[in-house]
């Protein structure tokens, strides 16, 4: 059992027009920069993967990440909760031209239906947006005298995270608060690809501190040198005040 | 209108009531600015939605680590004893009634509780984030802010005319001018500026305020 | 903030006749030996806390932990998975003297139910238990094409639980396969009482490393040289069979 | 009856079918033996439900340590590359469908897949585990069992008496005699001993045999 791949094209080879991805981060935190700039190099060079559904917290920030997806028109659609952001363009331009359709969900609700989608729960109650216009339309019902809104899980065909640790059999840590929804998304993904930032032999990561275990991965490539979507934005805020501090 | 408070003396007063070993999330905007005015003695562990428990101040400029924020995106720093976990452990704590204490900002409150503070209506971009969550997520949700819109409107109502955040979820409200408590779909006065009296304050207030035991000064110093 | 306590007794004082309790461990590992063993001795001292519901994976073994709680005739119901084991007599014998209620609930129900009670979710739907007898009088409902059983949350008075480091802010982590149930209860217990083999500084739990935040834990008694169950039974096993090994 | 297989004839005979790098739960008992007979060069990674994915074999006597067990609480040892998770976890690995194989004994197994392997009537404890939730947890779902009772009786059945452990969910049957898939409601026989007919197998079985493509024999080297 070997999941490390030596060449980040390898690694997402396998993703396909139409399909449903999960990306990880939580703005810049844990965003699987190189992973997404290699399918955008791909969807440049051959058109493909194209009309995909995203999953993410956020819709973009800046012009990197899944704003540049956006940007190259890969994307037809976001689930995400809250699409706004210093600089969502990218999104706002499109959703106002209606050519990316955008489902809402609360940031919770968003988490734990991933979280349903990859435990095999297909559907759970909730408090959450009971009586607002993000439950229009779902089922209501009452339990101990209070009402609660039913929520379906999320499922995708690919999930693309960023870890900090992995082995070759798929185990997994991250970084701080970068950790956000990336296990989950390897749960509800049919197959979970993760750029690390380093790869160890199994055993480097103590079992008792394994995040992900290996049973949710399936491909592994190590970026020692990946870069921080948030780092780069302000990076790039900067030199558009002309370099003022 | 005479005096009223600033934010940050609005943010202070709500800090008062925040007691010794409370779990705490402070809305992402204003209502950050409440973690400044925690009295000192107190121990307050801060959640954040994107998997921080037990976060410190802002580090200095040019030592942020971004993979280290807090739900603003904002950089943050750890206390000891702080923990990580993911995003659905995070709103497990929300959901499940494990805070404490919520604090938002608010569009509009109204007397049953129910709290508009995500979107403005159909024109702009939704974006909903945690907001929905936490407003059911706290023992105590409290709401901070100004007592009227920037045109002079009431901001505490009868019934919400902007989208809810949720339905008769809010506890407490700290204005510019009062403090608020929602008690069975009424707001009940606790606390109002000395300088204003009870008919200008209703004035201002979309809604009947009932007055119940004592109301207090609300006093607050230069902050 | 400090939630350690020196006195097992002060621990467990709270804990009143018919509460729900929930109770760490699957069988011997896990099992907060040392908790149970002062809830015993003062129900014999005192006669309170009687006619409390048990949580568990189990049902007891032997006449320690559990067992013990049944033989005293403190548990008026228990509500578990898997209520035989190697030697569980107690159980056997007051459940069919009718003396004790049986809540039989699949395994992963189980544990998915009382995650569901921390979580804040008030039911959801798994394909466990479809169609047997453990679902009957349960709602059912389909999801694309395929049939379902809704299942309530599981909630707690108290849980006690077993861990290995804790920190005066209720950070915790497990010892080995002894975690399984514990940080689920934690969640759903109104009050958490945890024995931690050592209490560590706040921060001698790496934040990365912290399996339960203190948000979850009430009440911290270090017991330095905790029982094990399965060690224990297993002693009082060889002696029965006359210290042959 | 003729000669049959032994229950480590039976786990070998389900080891053989198990892939390379394929992640598997062997239920408590009789499919625990199953990884004994693991073909040399195939990497397999076990699952128990009490939160350990990745153990190895049972330590030697004396150096147990009865913390670290597996669902049959017996002690086990850990891989390089092990984990731990909790109950909530475990299952959601199992119920999310995310084990390739899960091997279960059965009281008795029905043409439709329904298996019983939990309860034999009303009169014992009830005690059902982690089985519901396995039936439902793996790509493959199989049993390995005698194909008779010990008075004699099938235990594959047009339909199960015994009370169900889970409804439509066994792929594939590793008996005493034969190895049986379940396709479209029907025992499709894949392979029997070489050593018993047709017509005595079908004796001996409580529902239909269906032939479909090749039945070869079952040939199993003595363990």
């Amino acid at each position: 059992m070997n999941k490390i791949t030596p060449s980040i094209e390898d690694a997402i080879a396998g993703i396909e027009d139409g399909m449903t991805v999960m990306i990880g981060g939580f703005g810049g935190s844990g965003a699987p920069i190189e992973l997404i700039d290699a399918l955008v190099a791909r969807y440049k060079a051959t058109g493909s993967p194209g009309r995909l559904t995203v999953i993410n917290n956020n819709a973009g920030n800046g012009a990197i990440g899944i704003a540049a997806m956006i940007y190259a028109g890969m994307v037809a659609k976001i689930i995400c909760s809250f699409p706004r952001s210093t600089d969502s363009r990218a999104f706002t331009e499109r959703y106002h031209a209606g050519e990316i359709e955008l489902e809402l969900v609360p940031q919770g609700t968003l988490a734990e239906r991933i979280r349903a989608g990859g435990a095999g729960i297909p559907a759970f109650y909730t408090p959450t947006s009971f009586g607002t216009d993000i439950a229009k339309g779902k089922p209501v019902a009452e339990f101990d005298g209070r009402l609660y809104v039913q929520e379906r899980w999320l499922k995708a065909d690919v999930a693309i995270i960023k870890a900090e640790l992995a082995d070759r059999k798929g185990n997994l840590t991250y970084n701080k608060a970068a950790r956000n929804f990336a296990p989950l998304m390897a749960m509800a993904a049919a197959t979970t690809i993760v750029q690390a930032r380093q790869v160890v032999e199994p055993g480097g990561i103590d079992p008792e501190h394994v995040v992900t275990p290996g049973i949710f991965v399936d491909t592994i490539v190590e970026i020692a040198d990946a870069k921080q979507e948030e780092a780069l934005l302000r990076e790039a805020a900067l030199l558009q005040d002309g370099g003022t501090a | 209108m005479k005096a009223k408070l600033t934010n940050a003396q609005i943010a202070w007063r709500a800090a008062q009531d925040i007691p010794d070993g409370a779990y705490v999330n402070l809305g992402i905007g204003f209502p950050e600015m409440v973690a400044k005015f925690k009295p000192k003695g107190r121990e307050v562990i801060y959640h954040t939605e994107n998997g921080v428990l037990d976060f410190g101040e802002a580090p200095p400029a040019g030592e942020e680590d971004w993979d280290l924020i807090n739900a603003g995106k904002k950089a943050v720093t750890l206390n000891a004893g702080a923990s990580f976990f993911n995003h659905a452990d995070s709103f497990a704590m929300v959901r499940g009634g494990h805070l404490d204490v919520a604090i938002l900002g608010a569009y509009e409150v109204a007397e049953n509780g129910d709290l508009a503070n995500w979107s403005t209506g159909p024109k702009s971009v939704p974006a909903v984030g945690g907001a929905m969550d936490l407003v059911h997520g706290a023992k105590r949700v409290c709401v901070i802010t100004d007592h009227v819109t920037k045109d002079g409107k009431p901001k505490l109502v009868e019934r919400c005319s902007l989208p809810l955040t949720g339905v008769g979820c809010v506890t407490t409200v700290y204005t510019s001018l009062a403090v608020v408590e929602i008690i069975d779909k009424r707001f009940v006065l606790r606390e109002k500026l000395p300088s204003i009296s009870m008919e200008e304050l209703q004035a201002v207030t979309g809604a009947k305020l009932v007055v119940e035991g004592a109301c207090k000064d609300l006093n607050v110093p230069e902050v």
